[in-house]
């Protein structure tokens, strides 16, 4: 029942405020945002505690959701210790997000609203982690898309906003239809989708099967994580509210991809090439997305390349069979991005919602504790020890560096020590042009309120501290954790962990340094003719528009004018129109003169006359 | 007590009632008019209830001899297959009649009797169980229909009245002869003959014959369905007729055809079925995906909707020829399903209209800043339509994806593009109208929706959740009806000799 | 001499003919009329030569009948016509042409 | 040689006709012209009686008069048809007459004794009795056709209608003639026992028989009168002779073909399968483009002749049954939509444009039903009698094996949705014009109402009359 409870807690908010909010006072809607939230928390906390054991796993099966034929698919939740740790980063990072945005979205008219969506999110995130089966998984699936639809397009009245939100649904709805085909595949061929009795299933399924089934699986998860082909929705979806880019855009949505794998791992971990797709996608995807944010001007922009590049990371972990990694880089990504973007929210609080860096700088006075947020983010981004992001990170990497050895390609882990290098570059110009570099604007930039420094502070303290304590200090409780529940069989004896370590480390400061040199002084480094291609996505968008997006338009067009109107319809109209003038004709045969229809009589007489002469019995 | 009968005539009843009511009381009409049909959704709803699941065959079934000489009778009864659509119909008409109550104020003596006698009609045809009875329903249906778009149409309305029923009248004037054809086939002499449906079920037709009359059956449904490419008129009615009747049409009336599939093409011809359903099934994907397409491209609303029903009704022909359970079932559920969303899209349109007098995506822009109790409404019924999970529409769009996927995985995986292309024209829809900057030009018209029109939605949306969510209650009860039919037709398979009298 | 039936077949069958060639050759009502009494009584003919070849009494009764329903139409027609007469001042029946379409 | 028996007790209905014409006539002579309304009731009377008499009396297969007259079950429905047909026609009329200021008794003399003529047909069993049925039908048609004398669209309808007609009797009297030269009688029962190995006379004269009756069915090619004489005649004598002369006319069909041809069916039905799908195509297409609305039902009656023929066809007992069932759904559906457009008139005139019926169903609601319902009849679709005919045809002629016919039926029925629903249609739309005016009355009504019962009875609770109707297949066996 408490597993119920975890998720019904956020929707219930929703409907409080989606129904009556309006008619609410703000505080209360506020009070109700949060507390539910909060509530969901510490249910998942007491839920989570009974997992003591590694395969220790609560269940609940609430009705049967669809049963047809031979195919029956209960509406029930699992909980074992993957789903308690997103659980808890849910509720968790979520609730300070809710927090913060009592401040950020505190002059906006439609309040009640965001709270509901914000909730509704929290609830189908809960959702999605906590599903029974990939059903269900499925659904939060789909309503967190549909939450993330509802906020990017918040400012409906925006244009653009809305523009991006339709853009996510439908680019997720590429992949949905993939990842659909997939359950499909996996029922058919298995018959349930239950998490409990998947590694059975899985042994039981051809080896064809199995890769088809989680490539099409995957192709979900490309889209929701915005992974190569199918990233262009998350830089628009920046259009959204900053406390939503950090919660959906950054810490919890767009991982669910990686989660997906993660929770389907008995099925992965028998398709050993869709794990390189995945390995591959990822590094790719890593590396593309970060030389993006290296010339993106927009604030927001930069965190959300930065966001599809570290999801990028987390992909190549699963790849490379590093699982217990990815979930971890998951986790710390969680806390650091989500403050990364929050101090970026607390920039746009000041600046009146001016997020292009040419127009910023000089904050780092004004908005220090901004600053220092904002920096502990970067580092823990850039993968600097002792910041969270580092052990995540290199841990993925010296997996990377593994799979070569045993096999794999060392273009993976190249592409990743690059994208290490990059990203440090990108974030040292984000920070550098927004706080350091010569101010473009005075307008009394002033700190934010309490509400949002708070959980700002929280999560400083998380992208601090979050990795050591996961991953190193007293034996790792985390990772650890992880570990088990993966089981995967370690691969790290062979590995030289501390060169690698140096390397990375080296990377990251190199990164730092050269951010430093190119951005201190000056505010347009265009990087020439390589700097145009990145500004352009590396002409994927125009690829896309070009290919796929205007070919369509044209296509339905051509459909609806030529082939509706003219072809089809136009061939009924025509049977009808022949019909009609036939009916013209004969009121022309019908002359009014006696004379010529005594003839048709005799005309008729001579036929019928022959036929009876001449067709004797 | 027949209740059935009852139940189809209970309109009728309301009719004449609303026959002797002065025609300048419009409120006294509608009241009539909505209680009448009212009682026919209580009655349903008791039918519903007391509908025994484990149950394949029709159940409640009244039956004497109507036109002894001809072998013809009055039959009517209830199964899995039809309870689904009869509840369909009694819950769509009193929202289509409340719809009108406000917005049709001209004539509406003749409006609210139209209205019911088509309910009737309807019902009749949903459960008839002997072919002319059938007939006779199906095609009286067509008159008031022709009326209600005809009379309380937009401009081209007398274009799209006759477009439908010549159209709709083309398609099953061959089903006549194939029903009569039947017939005589049942028998030798003509006291031996019969229009019984069940009876007609377990007869053998030899094979050209049995194809040919598959053709006939199913040129009939196709057209009312409508199939691709067979579809023309319906964006022509949709886009003339009343929100009342646009409700009706697409709500109620397409199922016609989707159900005449389940209910008599595969039974009656089931040799044929197996052998034409890749055919149906390929045409059935086509409209999937033609009808997203052109719906995207559409400047007006209710084109836009009606051609979306192309493609949703695609997907259902596409469940129904898959012959697996799950396939089929789906196909009942969805028939449902885009009674309930499509209907509802209807609903919204017409609100609109009622206060633009526009249909013109161009004339709209920020509606949900203006009137925003419609905004989420309009988004759920989206969300339903274009078939996210938690919503009816989904449960219906998994079983029939299921279901064709057990038996031809490429056609479910054309058929889930449609899904793609649901969210791109929907969504854009939903952003033209109601997002963006306040585009409509007469502000002060777009008030929010009154008390009425709420009660429209209310309805709906609590079925499109209590579907989305908890199916069971309509899935157990054609369960056992359809596994039977599922089970008739494949025990086919193999080629049977030819029937001799 | 007997003259064979076929020779008053013939000739009964050429009357018909003419007849029919004069309904629809000439212009003139009256003409025209004239012409169908003339296919009447070519048809009469054949009764008659029937009757005498068969030697049944039907013949004759048929031919007593067709002059009756003959009279009794030149009374309708002839009144029908001499109205268009009186209406028109004439009785060409390609002037009779309002109606038609 | 002993003289025929004479039993006049088998014609009564015949008589009784023919004295309440003779009577009305003579009335006609006596009463002032604006005080004939008596007559009316008379004819009524007269009528009603007849019909009593029909219903009443039983059923005989043997012929009367020496062979030439039958009085079966064939005869009886057939009759009875007529009969309904007359008494709504004069219920319908009777108004008109009385506006159009034309005579009164020698309207109603003239309609009772054409209906005597297809009562005649309709009995016959002798190819001159069935020849005098169809002079007794069509000579009163011709006067009734130019009874407006002074208007000269009647006149021309007359004249095109007299000569025409006198044309087709040529031909008809003709093959009579021939048969009897063939057969050595005019008996049906000749006619029978020679079908079994036709001369080539005898061939000829079924060939010439069949241009006179379907000239008077109104079939393609033979149709061509018939929107002429519609249009021309007054109202009241194109509603009545387009049901009265089809009643006769497919008496003669069901007597000649069905009954006396029955062993030469394989090739009559083939040519009449013919002449049956281009009638069905003809009649139903050049309706579509129609102006006027009596032009428009006479080839509304066109196309029926083809669908009527289409039970012939089947030749089989039910095809038998099914022609007299249309005949009398023919009649109560198209008597009553001429009613309606009976009851308008547009400034004193008839208001037969399809125009002129602009909205009309605003201002009489009740009138718009009727005639909705009537064209929905017409149209062929249920729940109507209009229905059930086709139906009936349709299932006959395919139990025969005439699929193609019984697909052309059907399509070409679709295709006459068009022009009927146009009417009704038009009705409902549209502001009404000042010109046309109402003018009703309670025979107008009762007519109306009678025949509305009888498309809904016939449609919705056929199973007495059918049951009935279907007594007439037993003649063919």
């Amino acid at each position: 029942m408490a597993l119920v409870l975890i998720v019904v807690l956020p929707l219930a908010g929703w409907l409080v405020n989606g129904m009556a909010g309006g008619r609410l006072p703000r505080p209360l809607v506020s009070v109700i945002g949060c507390g539910t939230v909060a509530a969901s928390f510490v249910a998942s906390a007491m839920a989570a505690r009974h997992l003591a054991v590694p395969s220790d796993a609560l269940t609940a099966t609430l009705f049967t959701w669809i049963a047809a034929g031979d195919f029956t698919v209960s509406a029930g939740l699992l909980m074992d210790r993957l789903s308690a740790l997103m659980a808890l980063v849910v509720t968790g990072v979520g609730f300070l997000i809710h927090v913060y945005s009592i401040g950020y979205m505190a002059d906006d008219s439609a309040y009640s609203r965001y709270f509901a969506y914000l909730n509704l999110f929290v609830g189908s995130m809960l959702l999605l982690v906590l599903g029974g089966n990939l059903l269900v998984l499925f659904v939060g699936w789909e309503l967190v898309g549909l939450c993330s639809y509802l906020l990017i397009g918040f400012w409906f009245d925006r244009e653009r906003a809305a523009n991006a939100g339709r853009k996510a649904f439908v680019v997720n709805r590429i992949g949905d239809a993939g990842f659909l085909l997939g359950i499909l595949l996996l029922a058919t061929t298995t018959g349930t989708l239950q998490f409990d009795r998947l590694a059975d299933a899985a042994g039981a399924m051809a080896p064809g099967l199995l890769t088809a089934t989680t490539l099409l699986l995957f192709m979900g998860a490309t889209g929701k994580s915005a992974q190569l082909p199918l990233y262009v929705w998350l830089p628009d979806a920046m259009e959204g509210p900053t406390p939503v880019s950090a919660l959906i855009h950054a810490a919890t949505m767009v991982t669910a991809g990686v989660y997906m794998i993660a929770r389907l791992h008995p099925l992965f971990l028998r398709a050993d090439f869709t794990l390189s797709v995945v390995a591959a996608v990822g590094a790719a995807t890593a590396f593309f997305a970060a030389t993006i944010a290296l010339v993106e001007w927009d604030l927001k922009r930069v965190l959300a390349y930065s966001t599809i590049s570290q999801l990028g990371y987390m992909f190549l972990a699963m790849g490379v069979l590093a699982m217990p990694a990815g979930v971890f880089h998951l986790t710390m990504h969680a806390f650091f991005k989500a403050l990364l973007f929050l101090a970026a929210g607390s920039v746009m609080h000041a600046t009146h919602g001016v997020v292009d860096m040419r127009r910023l700088g000089g904050l780092a006075g004004p908005l220090r504790w901004t600053a220092l947020g904002f920096a502990i983010g970067a580092l823990a981004l850039a993968g600097i020890p002792p910041f969270a992001g580092f052990f995540s990170k290199d841990l993925i990497l010296e997996h990377a560096y593994a799979a070569a050895q045993h096999g794999g390609s060392v273009a993976l882990w190249l592409a990743g020590l690059l994208t290490a290098y990059v990203t440090a570059v990108y974030i040292t110009r984000a920070a550098v042009l927004t706080f350091f570099a010569p101010a473009g604007q005075r307008d009394h930039p002033h700190e934010a309120p309490a509400s949002m420094g708070g959980p700002m502070a929280i999560l400083a303290l998380l992208s601090f501290g979050g990795g050591w304590v996961g991953a190193h200090a007293a034996g790792a409780p985390l990772l650890r954790v992880l570990d088990r529940f993966f089981a995967i069989e370690p691969a790290a004896e062979t590995l030289p962990g501390a060169p690698l370590t140096a390397i990375s480390v080296a990377v990251g400061v190199f990164g730092i340094i050269t951010g430093l040199l190119l951005y201190r002084r000056r505010r347009e480094v265009t990087l020439g003719a390589l700097g145009a291609f990145l500004a352009r996505q590396w002409y994927v968008e125009a690829l896309y528009d070009a290919a796929v997006v205007t070919p369509a338009k044209r296509l339905a067009r051509f459909a609806a004018d030529v082939v509706e109107t003219r072809g089809i319809d136009g061939a009924v109209n025509g049977i009808a129109g022949l019909v009609g003038q036939a009916g013209v004709a004969m009121r022309r045969v019908q002359t009014g003169y006696v004379r010529n229809y005594a003839a048709a009589i005799l005309a008729g007489t001579i036929l019928i006359l022959s036929y009876w002469l001449l067709r004797g019995p | 007590m027949p209740v059935l009968s009852i139940l189809i005539f209970l309109p009728v009843a309301a009719a004449i009632v609303v026959v002797c009511i002065d025609r300048r009381k419009t409120d006294a009409l509608y009241g009539v008019g909505l209680a009448g049909t009212l009682a026919v959704l209580a009655l349903s709803a008791v039918v519903f209830f007391r509908f025994d699941p484990n149950q394949a065959a029709l159940q409640f079934v009244q039956r004497t001899a109507w036109i002894p000489s001809a072998g013809v009778s009055y039959y009517v009864g209830v199964d899995g297959i039809s309870l689904p659509l009869m509840m369909l119909t009694t819950v769509i008409m009193p929202l289509a009649l409340l719809s009108a109550w406000g917005s049709i104020a001209d004539r509406v003596k003749e409006f609210v009797l139209s209205m019911l006698v088509l309910e009737t009609a309807l019902l009749g045809t949903f459960l008839s169980a002997d072919l002319v009875l059938f007939y006779v329903f199906w095609e009286a249906v067509l008159i008031p229909m022709y009326f209600i778009i005809g009379l309380w149409g937009g401009p081209r309305r007398s274009y799209a009245a006759i477009k439908f029923i010549l159209y709709t009248m083309a398609g099953s004037a061959l089903m006549l002869v194939a029903i009569i054809t039947l017939y005589l086939h049942s028998g030798a002499q003509p006291g031996e003959r019969t229009f019984d449906l069940i009876r007609l079920g377990r007869l053998p037709v030899a094979m050209p014959l049995q194809a040919w009359l598959f053709g006939a059956f199913a040129l009939a449904f196709a057209i009312k369905v409508p199939v691709w490419p067979l579809h023309t008129w319906l964006p022509d009615a949709h886009v003339e007729a009343p929100t009342a009747g646009s409700v009706v049409l697409a709500a109620v009336l397409l199922k016609m055809g989707t159900y005449g599939f389940l209910r008599f093409l595969l039974p009656l011809f089931p040799q044929a079925a197996l052998q034409f359903a890749p055919l149906l099934s390929v045409l059935a994907i086509v409209g999937i995906l033609y009808g997203g397409i052109v719906s995207w491209a559409q400047p007006d609303v209710k084109r836009l909707v009606a051609m979306s029903s192309v493609s949703h009704l695609g997907l259902v022909t596409l469940g129904a020829f898959a012959l697996t359970v799950p396939a089929v079932q789906g196909s009942l559920l969805q028939m449902v399903n885009h009674g309930i969303s499509t209907g509802g899209l209807f609903l919204i349109v017409g609100v609109l209209y009622d206060r633009t007098h526009s249909r013109q995506l161009d004339d709209y822009g920020g509606v949900a800043a203006l009137m925003p109790r419609l905004a989420p409404i309009a988004l759920i019924v989206v969300l339903s339509s274009l078939a996210l999970p938690g919503t009816n529409g989904f449960v219906g769009e998994f079983l029939i994806l299921l279901g064709t996927f057990q038996t031809n995985p490429a056609y479910a995986a054309l058929a889930s593009s449609g899904v793609i292309l649901s969210a791109v024209y929907l969504l854009w829809m939903y952003q033209r109208v109601m997002q963006g900057p306040v585009a409509v030009k007469e502000r002060a018209r777009m008030t929010d929706l009154t008390r009425r029109e709420q009660w429209l939605f209310i309805p709906l949306i609590a079925l499109i959740f209590w579907i989305g969510v908890y199916p069971s209650p309509l899935l157990r009860r054609s369960e056992a009806s359809v596994r039977a039919l599922v089970e008739q037709v494949t025990s086919h398979q193999s080629p049977v000799t030819s029937y001799r009298p | 001499m007997t003259v064979p039936i076929s020779a008053y077949l013939a000739l009964s069958a050429l009357l018909f003919v003419l007849g029919i060639t004069g309904v629809l050759l000439r212009r003139n009502a009256l003409v025209v009329f004239m012409s169908i009494e003339l296919m009447l009584n070519a048809v009469n003919l054949t009764f008659v030569a029937f009757a005498r070849q068969l030697l049944a009494i039907e013949g004759q009764l048929a031919v007593f009948f067709v002059v009756l329903v003959a009279a009794v139409e030149v009374v309708v027609g002839l009144a029908i016509i001499i109205a268009i007469f009186r209406a028109r001042d004439t009785v060409d029946i390609d002037d009779v042409d309002l109606l038609r379409g | 040689m002993t003289p025929p028996a004479i039993d006049l007790r088998s014609i009564i209905p015949e008589l009784v006709i023919a004295a309440t014409a003779m009577a009305t006539m003579v009335g006609g002579l006596f009463l002032p012209a604006g005080r004939q309304h008596p007559l009316r009731w008379l004819a009524a009377l007269g009528t009603v009686v007849a019909l009593g008499t029909t219903l009443a009396a039983g059923s005989s297969s043997s012929p009367a008069f020496a062979g030439m007259y039958v009085r079966d079950t064939l005869t009886r429905v057939l009759q009875a048809t007529a009969l309904v047909a007359v008494l709504l026609a004069q219920w319908l009329s009777g108004d008109y007459v009385e506006r159009m200021r034309l005579d009164i008794g020698e309207y109603h003399a003239l309609v009772l004794v054409a209906a005597l003529g297809a009562m005649l047909m309709a009995a016959s069993s002798d190819l001159i009795m069935l020849f005098l049925g169809l002079e007794t039908l069509s000579i009163p048609l011709y006067v009734l056709a130019a009874f407006a004398r002074t208007d000269p669209r009647s006149q021309e309808a007359g004249l095109k209608y007299f000569l025409l007609g006198a044309f087709g009797t040529a031909f008809f009297l003709y093959g009579i003639a021939l048969l009897f030269g063939a057969t050595g009688s005019t008996g049906f029962q000749a006619l029978a026992e020679q079908a079994h190995a036709p001369k080539t006379f005898f061939r000829a004269g079924v060939a010439l028989l069949t241009i006179g009756l379907a000239f008077k069915a109104a079939v393609v090619p033979f149709h061509f009168w018939a929107p002429d004489v519609y249009e021309g005649a007054p109202l009241p004598t194109t509603a009545y002779m387009s049901v009265i002369a089809k009643v006769g006319a497919f008496a003669a069909f069901v007597r000649v073909y069905m009954v006396a041809l029955a062993a030469l069916a394989a090739q009559w039905s083939t040519a009449l399968a013919a002449i049956s799908v281009l009638t069905m195509i003809v009649g139903n297409v050049a309706a579509l483009r129609q102006t006027s609305i009596k032009r428009l039902l006479a080839y509304s009656s066109i196309a029926h002749a083809g669908f009527i023929l289409t039970g012939v066809v089947a030749g089989s007992p039910a095809g038998a049954s099914a022609v007299a069932f249309y005949l009398l759904a023919y009649t109560f559906m198209t008597l009553g939509a001429f009613g309606v457009v009976l009851m308008l008139h547009r400034r004193g005139e008839e208001a037969d444009r399809i125009a002129d019926l602009t909205g009309l169903a605003w201002r009489a609601p009740a009138l718009g039903g009727a005639m909705t319902l009537f064209m929905v009849s017409l149209a062929g679709l249920p729940p109507t009698a209009g229905f059930l005919a086709k139906f009936y045809v349709f299932t006959a002629a395919l139990d025969a094996g005439q699929t193609g016919v019984a697909v052309f039926g059907v399509l070409t029925s679709v295709v006459s949705a068009y022009y009927y629903l146009r009417v009704a249609y038009t009705m409902f739309t549209g502001q009404p014009s000042e010109d046309v005016g109402f003018a009703g009355g309670r025979w107008v009504t009762a007519a109306l109402v009678a025949a509305s019962a009888g498309v809904l009875v016939l449609g919705i609770f056929p199973s007495r009359v059918t049951a009935f109707v279907q007594q007439v297949g037993q003649v063919l066996r």
